[in-house]
């Protein structure tokens, strides 16, 4: 198999996608194309594009489709909480009731999406105790670019934004927490993880001020480990004067168990494209959805989607003072959102609990398995809890032993047809950490399955090593040289700057 | 009535209390419950959840989900000219194919070489959007073009060390809202200030008067469009550019790709970063949901340093003449730097990069060249006939693309009763933008694109005829 | 305008001229035209054909089918009690995305093992019914229902080389008509005699004292069905069954596989042969076009070397432990020994196997025990209420599955007329069968099906009150 | 890769398609379902089958899908004028207005469908010269069917049925001819192809008597060769006062060029679902068009499609006295009539004329690189005369230099990732005959790699036999042990009946 790079496809003249000529009418009123765009601005040089007829673009992109491994087999990739995806949520996607819809059609005709955003948001706010939602972040990092948004424009209007210009974090929320902070202009404090599994309530303490904008952390972490002391913890952020806000990134592990706003939280968010059944697609389209008190509600991007009570109509409520504007254009990706509500109607209230439960059912069965493979050992041993919905495994033991760790694992998991999991994100507090995550929509022979090819590959990694770390033998590709992606002489994003770096050596002979 | 509460759940494997049972034993637990012990009790909601009733079977749910999207009324079923940053344009089939693929659709990570197909696929998004525009360098998108331009102008910022950024004040007050979000309030230390230059009112071409007064050695981002949000392709470009990089100012064009069939690249007229919508090349509108943004730049390093997307190289494997495809410049990310990366990377609309690709490498060069000709004499066909409404007017006659500016001031009827009107007779009028541009008048605007066909066209001035009267 | 004469066509990758003149050349010719020289000059076609405009543009194609398509109606917008031999089951999403993969939907054939995961589907397919009918030996789909009775009438034939078939009275007429067909007219040689044996008019069941009084040891076979075309269960099967056994005749039992949840298989009352319709699992309506028939019997080569289907069977390959599927019994067809064959196979309904199969595999046993019952529940319901609305009538008011019969008598209106005061709010009302069964007066068969629920129903007969009064 | 089958996995209990209960106002007035069927008649044994989650399921069919090559790659499947079947249809073939439909809806309500069928209709009376065409047939070898069907019902109106009981077709017409013909209760008179390719005027003068119904043939056959005499041939045949049928399965090399009514011929038929780009689907739903002059058109299976001018709608004509009924239920598989006419208006009728230059374009070219494969010769190898769509080859002479034939290159082929070609139909008047047809969607580039792939195993063949003999060696499965397939103790159509051959040895080990 070796499909060519698309630029080098195709024939001169070939055409793909073609369009009518102007009606006669038209083009009699209007005269030439050429001579409607200013002179200065006209096209000379053709685009480099490939020319390809409508067959032989579609083959080329199915073969790419069948060299993923994705989702279609064994992926129990961590830290995203991949669900089943519904083809019927699929199918409904392109009706034209949803994707020929434009977000500035009169509400009256929108009313079919305006209610099942208002539906899906007052399903989030039981879930979360939380008293508004909106979705316009486009991704789980965006919904917490929105909170530090929202955490400016409060305290903004309370006049105390230059002084309250720090967010606390914790080196185990997701990177996007701080990450989002910092592109909104507050300094980043970064509390370390202790011997329990999560910071210490004196290290808080430590770092909470005058000066504190807000709380942004994650509860379980990757680690599976619950703080219990996080309601003391919000407490303690509250009174000096800060926000609480909860990333639910993960969120299977308490989902259903308890209710940010009931923890004292002032805010959430959760991945509709991954906790509540939306396609991941690769990374999005995607739907941060990002809930909060009454308190903060004003100062939410707008609009927000309302229902008028008495006629039972819906609107959308664009005149919000207090409203910190836009995070990104529109409402949403409500297509996105459609899905996550038919993900929560199918669910039922009964059926999420059931998620919940099954998920930190099976990541504890994983446990039990993925830990007796002699190499394998997990994040804080010395704890005795249960785990919630994932774990951080290390394979520092077998690396020492053998030279394999995960980087050689993931490759010759590959060669099994199964995926590789998520490792951890950086730093990695864990050596050599990988964090696979069961979910709800894998069975037990799935689990079972995976974890013997990691006991598999472990017994490789003893007997023969070299085989291991030659992987993968049976994927689409070799191993990657991975040196030119980070030096600038020779990583290329684009066909042209690969033809200029490379030169004539770049042009393989197509097909 | 059944008993359906031990009935396991179609999506959920494990709901076999068997399943379930043998899990709990091999771990030793007596219980479900158990397993959440380390949550303290007072911790737990033990209320119930007042959601709407579980539909786990696929015939009702089904029934629901067309029953309460069948209250909308599509621009399929009616005919619709808005545009304004969202554009109904033609998906071809294949482009849902291939992003509805479930290799697709549903891939997480993996790792380079499970990836692969995925990661090529990404890699010639980024290679034909590159020639679209000009550019060598091209990040996989962002969530739309806003974003990106919001990405942008703090690219200039890191780039250059400054802390001002000019932008035309025909922008779209959506897509400059976004921007001044990325630029930060005033409060903060590192605020941007977004700072609007005027545009001639005849033309609705950025007042290069203006541009020369507010342009200094303190400014890190000159942006512009073009086509622009008023519809007008921005003629002096290459002025605009030179008068910024004399003052050390990197210059930001956003651009509409689809235009680029007719209209010169970026590149041409000196852009140091292209951004832009990709909800053009191929995304279906999906009330919003289409938007998608991208950024490019020449492929200097002091540019790609600042890139805050995710990228993909091209590169070899251990096997001699195979190549590969993998993150470069990964460790700049969030996921690399947390705080200290380049603002922040996360799931975007990566899946869209698949649809354009596809798009674009259907389209070809000549594709886009048929559009983009079809679009823009079909427009001004519109305009024109537009005009012959009586009190109509088309604010900025010519020089415009798909897009363009009507005032209904002389018909002494306001948009939204215009609109009113045509909403009747199955027609989406223009957008409203006169709230948002007072010195316009009651003014709307206009979106034309392949799928306004003449009789199209001349519905809506038989109908707008009907509406001012 | 554009000349577009040598524009290549979007779906022929060879119309670019230089592919054409680089063929050419190779094959030393000089123009096209040169390669039909074979064709006599007065043969040739030399006038215009008087077509439709092209519209090799998608955008303008799609336009053209979605406006044409528009002026139907179709049966998710309205509510439609139709079914007669097509029904509105619900189709699972799975069902159509697998169907639709471009791997199936697109397949020739190649060998056993570049097909495999498509004969696998087809095995699993025929594996599957077998479960649901109480069958061993399966073969692929042939047209229709009524295709499969035709079949499988003259497979009786052969096997018992008698020339007479009893079917009842109560049939559908429409696949009576293709059984007719099957077994040839009169003039023929091999001409099978299709006798009726009536029904019961109190039941709608067959009428045993008519069945013995037509069976005699000419007769090849008996055939009845199960719901039959009037809805109802035929409930002495095993006497049927018995009473041609005692005359040598084959028992050819016709089924709906979706009531097999709830009702025996036809293997427990002494089936021979096994017919019916793959429709109901997983195929659209589609005007008709969703038919498909199945043939099944025991795996007895007296019974299998009859088949004209196309058989897979499951075997070894060179990897001990490994299996793969071939054609079985294929020199039998008309491929292997044309007019010598077993009737005629050819390209039937394939791909719907392959739908199918994901049906069953989706329904398991649960899920059709579940729509069985909910089926037939809700269809008593329906016909009891319907027998509320006064002057209307239930024929046959129990021992029915989907179908019933509804008559009007009673209201002095027509079916006809009933039908249009439905049709103007939205209901497609039963099948008016009072043409093809006067006996029964003015009769409609309405069904019921899982898409229909309470509210459905209490539509209906609140439509029905308005329209007899 | 290991795929079990279905009814290998699944878990008691698992569901994968669940149904509400009847709504407590049904069920209370109708009682328990069992109660509603009769008691012999209820079921007792649950059906075997498999129970499983909707994602288990997905993912099971999608790696059998996984596990076919078809057109996702190179296929040249001759004899079938395979072509790319646009996407477009299959979405529109999706939407409520076509799928949702009903046949025995009020034709107000399907005056869209209508319309199609009657446009479709008159596109392929122009194309024929026939006079009226009716979709009833549910593929090609059922439209030869209704041709007997006519045949039958024609003469049976004339009385003369009893005498005209013979069938005249030729070797190499599709087998379908003669098995429908036999079916029909015909006798069938086959003429044996002479030195030219065709059978000779003196073989059918010889055959032709009173007792003719009909004359049914291709033309071209696949060896690609057209019968100049065929115009004789009708005349004869009428004036023996049969009919004459033109089965155009090989239509695409005298597409646009000739026209069957002009010839004489009585009637024709088309495959939609291969020459009209519908998709084949591994073999239907598929639609054979069955068109006939006016002569005929009463005898037609009904209804018919009619249009009333005055009004513009269409309706169905059920009241034909003359018709002989029905051939299949309904009117036809009107979503692939759909897609024959959204292929015949993309194409246009230059489109068509230019299909079927390139069709034969290729087929020569095609020919030409493959005769360059030493072991690769042609049928009938003296005519000089260029082939039309498609070219019967033979491999005897590689066969009888390595061993290698048409079976082992078929597997082997497989390994390069392209599929093998269709071979003959039986008789195999050529030796180790090969069939491939390149058509009009396939590219040069794509013709050369097949012919490439054609030439390398023949290389192989001398230096590597047994490397080819042992072929597939890269396919989802080995070679199959075809020796299982007629024998009446070991074959197994359905698990059921493997169960009971194979016992306990058929139980492999799922997953």
């Amino acid at each position: 198999w070796n499909e060519p790079v698309v630029m080098e496809m195709g024939v001169p003249g070939r055409r793909g996608a073609v369009f009518p000529a102007a009606e006669a009418e038209v083009a009699a009123a209007v005269g030439e194309a050429s001579s409607l765009v200013p002179a200065a601005m006209r096209r000379r040089a053709k685009p480099a594009l490939p020319e390809m007829s409508e067959p032989d673009v579609l083959r080329h992109y199915l073969h790419l489709s069948q060299e993923v491994l994705g989702m279609m087999n064994i992926s129990l990739f961590g830290t995203c909480t991949m669900k089943y995806n519904s083809r019927l949520s699929e199918q409904i996607s392109l009706r034209p009731q949803m994707a020929d819809m434009h977000p500035y059609q009169d509400p009256r005709t929108l009313q079919g999406i305006l209610e099942i955003v208002h539906e899906f948001d007052l399903i989030l706010r039981q879930l979360s105790g939380m008293d508004q939602f909106v979705f316009q972040a486009a991704g789980g990092a965006h919904a917490a670019y929105t909170q530090t948004a929202v955490t400016r424009g409060y305290f903004a209007a309370k006049g105390e934004l230059e002084q309250r210009n720090q967010i606390i974090t914790t080196i185990q929320a997701h990177p996007c927490n701080p990450a989002t902070a910092a592109t909104s202009g507050f300094e980043v404090i970064t509390l370390m993880l202790e011997e329990n599994g999560y910071p210490s309530i004196e290290a808080l303490k430590a770092a909470l001020s005058n000066r504190t904008a807000a709380l942004m952390l994650n509860n379980p972490d990757d680690m599976g480990i619950y703080n219990p002391q996080i309601k003391e913890w919000v407490r303690l952020a509250k009174e000096a004067g800060a926000l609480a806000f909860y990333d639910h990134a993960n969120f299977n592990g308490v989902m259903s168990k308890i209710r940010a706003r009931d923890l004292g939280f002032d805010a959430c968010m959760f991945m509709l494209h991954k906790t509540f059944g939306g396609p991941k697609g690769g990374g999005g389209p995607a739907t941060g959805a990002y809930g909060c008190s009454a308190e903060l509600a004003p100062f939410l991007p707008k609009p927000v989607v309302v229902k008028d009570e008495a006629s039972g109509l819906y609107d959308l409520d664009y005149d919000r003072e207090m409203s910190v504007g836009k995070v990104r254009e529109f409402f949403g990706n409500l297509h996105i959102v459609m899905r996550a509500y038919a993900w929560a109607r199918a669910m039922g209230a009964e059926g999420i609990a059931e998620a919940s439960d099954i998920s930190v059912l099976a990541n504890n069965y994983m446990e039990k398995r993925l830990l007796a493979v002699d190499g394998v050992t997990k994040s804080h041993p010395h704890l005795d809890e249960y785990r919630l919905e994932m774990t951080r495994y290390s394979l520092e033991k077998l690396k020492e032993e053998t030279g394999i760790g995960v980087a050689e694992l993931s490759a010759r998991m590959v060669d099994f047809g199964v995926d590789a999991p998520w490792l951890a994100h950086e730093p990695w507090l864990v050596p050599e950490p990988f964090t696979p995550e069961a979910g709800e929509m894998w069975s037990k022979e799935d689990i079972d399955t995976w974890c013997d090819v990691i006991a598999q590959i472990a017994k490789e990694a003893r007997e023969n090593t070299d085989h291991v770390k030659a992987a993968p033998h049976n994927a689409a590709i070799h191993a990657i040289d991975g040196s030119a992606l980070d030096d600038p002489a020779r990583w290329a994003t684009t066909w042209r700057a690969y033809l200029k770096k490379h030169g004539a050596q770049a042009r393989r002979a197509a097909g | 009535m059944r008993q359906d509460q031990t009935r396991a759940h179609p999506w959920m494997p494990n709901s076999v209390p068997a399943a379930k049972d043998a899990m709990l034993a091999a771990i030793g637990a007596n219980s479900i419950e158990q397993l959440f012990a380390q949550i303290p009790e007072d911790h737990r909601f033990r209320g119930t959840f007042d959601l709407p009733p579980a539909l786990p079977s696929e015939v009702e749910l089904k029934k629901h989900l067309l029953k309460t999207l069948g209250k909308n009324r599509s621009c399929e079923e009616n005919l619709s000219f808005l545009g304004a940053g969202i554009y109904q344009h033609h998906v071809p089939a294949i482009v849902d194919e291939v992003a509805g693929r479930s290799e697709f659709l549903t891939s997480v990570w993996g790792t380079p070489m499970s990836d692969h197909g995925r990661n090529q696929a990404w890699f010639e998004f980024c290679s034909q959007l590159g020639e679209l525009v000009g550019m060598e360098f091209v990040g996989l998108p962002v969530y739309s073009w806003g974003c990106a331009a919001g990405n942008a102008a703090r690219m200039a910022a890191r780039i250059t060390g400054r802390r001002r950024l000019l932008v035309p004040a025909s922008m779209d007050p959506e897509r400059l809202a976004v921007v001044r979000q990325y630029c930060e309030p005033v409060q903060m230390a590192s605020h941007i200030a977004v700072e609007t230059v005027a545009f001639d009112p005849r033309t609705g071409l950025l007042d290069l008067d203006d541009l020369a007064a507010k342009l200094a050695d303190d400014v890190a981002g000159v942006y512009f469009e073009t086509p622009g949000f008023l519809g007008t392709i921005e003629s002096r470009g290459a002025e605009i550019a030179a008068a910024a990089k004399r003052h050390g100012a990197v210059t930001i064009v956003g651009v509409d790709p689809i235009s680029l069939g007719i209209l010169a690249p970026p590149s041409d007229y000196g852009a140091d970063i292209v951004v832009g919508t990709i909800q053009t090349l191929g995304a279906h509108m999906n009330c919003g949901g289409g938007a998608g943004g991208f950024i490019a730049s020449r492929d200097e390093e002091a540019y790609a340093r600042e890139y805050p997307t995710l990228n993909v190289s091209i590169t070899g494997t251990s096997v001699p003449g195979e190549v590969g495809f993998g993150l470069c410049l990964a460790h700049q990310s969030s996921y690399g730097m947390r705080e200290e990366g380049k603002d922040w990377t996360g799931n975007s609309v990566y899946l869209t990069a698949i649809a354009s690709a596809v798009y674009m490498s259907l389209m070809g060069p000549e594709g886009f060249r048929e559009i983009g000709e079809l679009i823009i004499q079909r427009a001004h066909y519109a305009a024109k006939r537009v005009a012959e409404v009586p009190g109509v007017e088309v604010v900025f006659s010519n020089g415009f693309f798909k897009e363009f500016v009507v005032r209904f001031d002389g018909t002494g009827k306001s948009v939204a009763q215009v609109n009113e009107a045509l909403m009747a007779k199955g027609i989406f009028g223009g957008k409203d933008i006169s709230a948002d541009f007072p010195a316009l008048g009651q003014a709307a605007l206009y979106c034309i694109t392949e799928i306004h066909g003449q009789a199209e066209i001349d519905r809506l001035v038989d109908a707008l005829k009907e509406a001012v009267r």
